[in-house]
């Protein structure tokens, strides 16, 4: 697949430097989840052919999307969800991912992201808010393609 | 509102709302399971210790022990929803085991074009053993509609319905989504007149209402004791007797047969026909527990308590913005089922948890009302003995501060 | 014998043994149910007084945390049994119902005129269900015999029922009535060599043996949490997934759908695709620490030391007049069941308990092996971890004080 | 029925005050066993015939037989177990209640009498032993013949 096809519903862009700034200066948990809701704006809605129960991950509560497409040596990826929450906590991996190769995402530790980011536990990658097959799939596609 | 001192009283026997002092939890998930009183964790406990043994299998003096107090938890429910026999009471693992077994055996008396009855409000533990039988017998699956408040059945639609004498009608005491107490003593006496087997789902109404299952007037009538403030892993069906002398058992082994051979088996008598293999023997003995708790306090007074915590949640609720009330006000448990405009349910909840409440987000095992509603899910609050007025005013307040950190 | 040192560390653990220092009981029927450690009793009530919540319904922490330890449990059953995948643990409420269900999903594949395998030495829950299905479906119901020792199933038998291509072979690991530990695994190839499903049930070898299904072979397994030192009101069912993912649910409702409709149901995945409705959370929670507790122990020298006091108690027994021994000495997980001249085997129980001592009278829900044998009934000792050589003796020199007693 | 037709299969002609003598005399557990017992081999089997299904009352560990004759003012009760501690237990009963009248039987006090003896809570009618059916019938019939 050409680049050409490449798709890109995210329009944050920020570092993955200057997230890390971002949460280090946040104070209180209001402030971090304000950073979240941001960052879940810049996470637009795909086209609707992209939100098919096909392209659906396992979550709870929520409703995710996801589409891997392989770009060089990276992966380039489009997510979505019906939760403001969890459409935040996309983008925040996206930042974290899109400057890794694939072999650096085949071991992307996202516990250990979260847990940098000083995240309540609820807010981490769980079976209930869809994230972790979102991140489960994503490591399984960069090994598939090293 | 309850004197301090009753509600002091409701309050003191839950261990979990007085163990974090600093970080206490607004508990407002009864209708998913409620807390345990300490009475109850108690008797778990000494069963455990003393008198751990199985029952019905003779020989030694912990197993008459352990025997004698799980009879004495089944004449216990008997008492407690009115049944005529201790004997008409089958323990169950809950609810869902419940009807499904009842499906099950029932089965046999379902002919293909015989019309089954549900409703659209129905948990689909009362939803989907009914469509999948009449899927298997070829049978016809009725589903009573809403009527105009949104809220209950349609008593239109299911006089009509009755009109095909329907062999089957099932029907909850009180819908889990939106709280709803059901005209139930109305709807089973149609149903009976019309000759069907009247089968009540009573899980969201045991731990708040009086129940007489003889005034009612159902063939079967089913609940779960985690919902009543008893353990996890009991039920009970409650069938009346004539009824489940005819029917099949549903399951076999141990203590259930009279004789095996070979060639044939024979069955125990009632109630142990339909209890096969080792029960919850401790689970039973934290129900009896459970009754005694709920019985010590006066029941209208226990009663005018979750009313007035409703009726307090209800119109805070309806002060917020863009706030949609799926519940009614009256004939309501203290269940309040809501959506917010522009607001996913789950992020509600999740920003809700964040301010140390606990509430549930999603259909709520309720997809077909929450189709007829014409959501996707909701948020629902729903009230327990323990809560208290500064609970709801919490509740309020924090779901004023959710919205706003929802928008930016 | 083990050293004093590991059996005080064994006993140490059972407060239920400890508790009563003037009238000690002698437990000797853990093979109707095991006693609990206090390990076990004391995550029962952490659960209930800290996480008490619904699992798999999101919306806040508690359920999170609920919902975390649950599926932490079912990894462990899993790591325990040696399965492959975690979602091949299916939760029921016991064996009974384990094998009654899959008896209910699995006569869709039965034709009449199919052959279905079990033996005479099955408990009533591996018989019944087995023989109610062949009457329903018209099938052949084969019965593998005892052999020439009559304590175990014959082989030759079973091969020639094999030829037969019997669509379900259903056989326990261990019989729980005389304590014989069968040649499972070379039973389990044969039936799958000839094609059969096959089920094992593991109730009484779960307790005392490591279990590994891959290496049986065998389709589905089997056991309850109350006879391993865990709750009760809790099952296991292993299944292989490509089995488990082909058979049907057998109960609706609850969060085992993926979507529900007036119209339709399709349902969730493994492993929820079989649980349907609130699940036994605190017994689950229970049996992960019931494994932790076996796991912590040197499991050979945990089997050494029950297999030194069967001995004791086998050649114990071998030098009282009148007795006869139903049960091997050897391949025995530690069940001896024994019959007494001219006594009748409720009244060797009775007086056994007027000496403390709890033991188990009767047919042991075995009535077709109870045939075989030619008894009625037997009285029934058996061994737990905790037990000790004491105990043994003291058993030993009641039950000739009872013989005696019971001959003026 | 006429008396001709009374059958007997228990042969001890203790009376109720020597036997509660008798209990009151024995020194520990064992010694009240052994009167129990020596009782049971007072309760012969009766007749093939009336160990049938039909006449077995409900019990768990031990079967238990029972044909009830009215006879003038009281009952005749022919009972057997092939238990040995319970047909001393069925001896115990027949001593109590020989001496009384229908409307006495009706309200015969088992768990009374039972204390009485000062005996064991598991020698007493429960389910198991089936002591506790065959009283229930008992009285019943008393009931229905006053
Ligand atoms: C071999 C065997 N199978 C099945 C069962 C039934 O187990 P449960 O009563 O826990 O369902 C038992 C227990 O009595 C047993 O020993
Ligand atoms: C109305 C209703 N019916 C049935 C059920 C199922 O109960 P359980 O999950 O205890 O089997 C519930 C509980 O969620 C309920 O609220």
């Amino acid at each position: 697949m050409s680049n050409d096809h490449l798709m890109n519903n995210f329009e944050s862009t920020l570092s993955y430097a200057e997230l890390l700034d971002l949460f280090e200066k946040a104070k209180g948990w209001e402030e971090k989840y304000r950073q979240i809701m941001l960052l879940g704006k810049q996470l637009k809605r795909p086209d609707g052919s992209l939100l098919i129960e096909a392209n659906q991950v396992e979550g709870c509560e929520s409703q995710v999307w996801m589409v891997i497409q392989k770009q060089e040596n990276t992966l380039n990826i489009i997510a979505y969800s019906d939760s403001k929450i969890v459409r935040g906590l996309v983008g925040l991996l996206l930042i974290a991912i899109r400057e890794l190769k694939l072999e650096e995402i085949a071991v992307f530790d996202a516990e250990a992201f979260f847990q940098t980011l000083k995240l309540e536990s609820h807010l981490s990658p769980s079976r209930t808010n869809g994230l972790k097959s979102l991140i489960d799939h994503m490591i399984a596609a960069a090994k598939n393609e090293i | 509102m309850v004197s301090n001192e009753v509600l002091l009283e409701y309050q003191a026997q839950f261990p979990f709302l007085n163990q974090s002092i600093d970080k206490p939890i607004v508990y407002l998930d009864s209708a998913a399971t409620t807390q345990k009183p300490k009475c109850v964790i108690d008797a778990l406990n000494q069963h455990l210790l003393n008198f751990t043994a199985n029952v019905h299998r003779g020989g030694h003096r912990l197993g008459r022990e352990a025997t004698a107090q799980f009879e004495a938890a089944r004449i216990a429910v008997q008492g407690f929803i009115n049944a005529k026999h201790a004997h008409e009471i089958i323990w169950t693992s809950g609810t869902t085991e419940s009807i499904n077994q009842l499906a099950n055996i029932l089965s046999g008396q379902i002919q293909p074009g015989d019309t089954i009855v549900t409703s659209i409000l129905e948990h689909h533990a009362n939803f989907v053993p009914w469509q999948q039988m009449a899927q298997r017998q070829n049978a016809n699956f009725c589903v009573v509609p809403l009527d105009e408040s949104q809220t209950t059945v349609c008593m239109k639609s299911f006089r009509q319905m009755l009109e095909k004498q329907p062999k089957i009608v099932a029907l909850s005491h009180v819908s889990n989504a939106l709280g709803t107490i059901h005209e139930i003593k109305t709807l089973c006496q149609l149903a009976k007149n019309a000759g069907a087997f009247v089968i009540v789902d009573g899980a969201q109404a045991i731990g708040h209402l009086p129940i007489d299952v003889q005034a009612l007037g159902c063939d079967f009538y089913t609940f779960s004791g985690h919902k009543m403030y008893a353990p996890d892993g009991i039920g009970v069906l409650y069938g009346r007797e004539d009824l489940l002398e005819a029917l099949p058992p549903w399951q076999f082994g141990g203590e259930m047969v009279k004789r095996v051979s070979v060639e044939e088996t024979t069955f125990n008598q009632l109630p142990y026909k339909f209890e096969a293999g080792t029960p919850n023997i401790s689970a039973v003995i934290g129900l009896h527990t459970a009754i005694d708790f709920l019985t010590q306090f006066d029941q209208s007074q226990r009663l005018t308590h979750e009313q007035q915590l409703l009726h307090a949640m209800y119109d805070g609720l309806l002060e917020i913005d863009g706030i949609c009330l799926l519940s009614p006000r009256e004939n309501n448990v203290g269940v309040l089922s809501f959506t917010v405009e522009d607001e996913h349910h789950a992020d509600i909840a999740m920003m809700l948890d964040q301010f140390d409440i606990a509430v549930r987000a999603g259909h709520h095992c309720a997809m077909p009302l929450m189709g007829a509603l014409g959501t996707s899910g909701s948020t629902r609050a729903s009230i327990g003995l323990y809560n208290t007025k500064e609970d709801i005013d919490y509740f309020i307040q924090s779901l004023n501060k959710t919205i706003r950190l929802l928008t930016v």
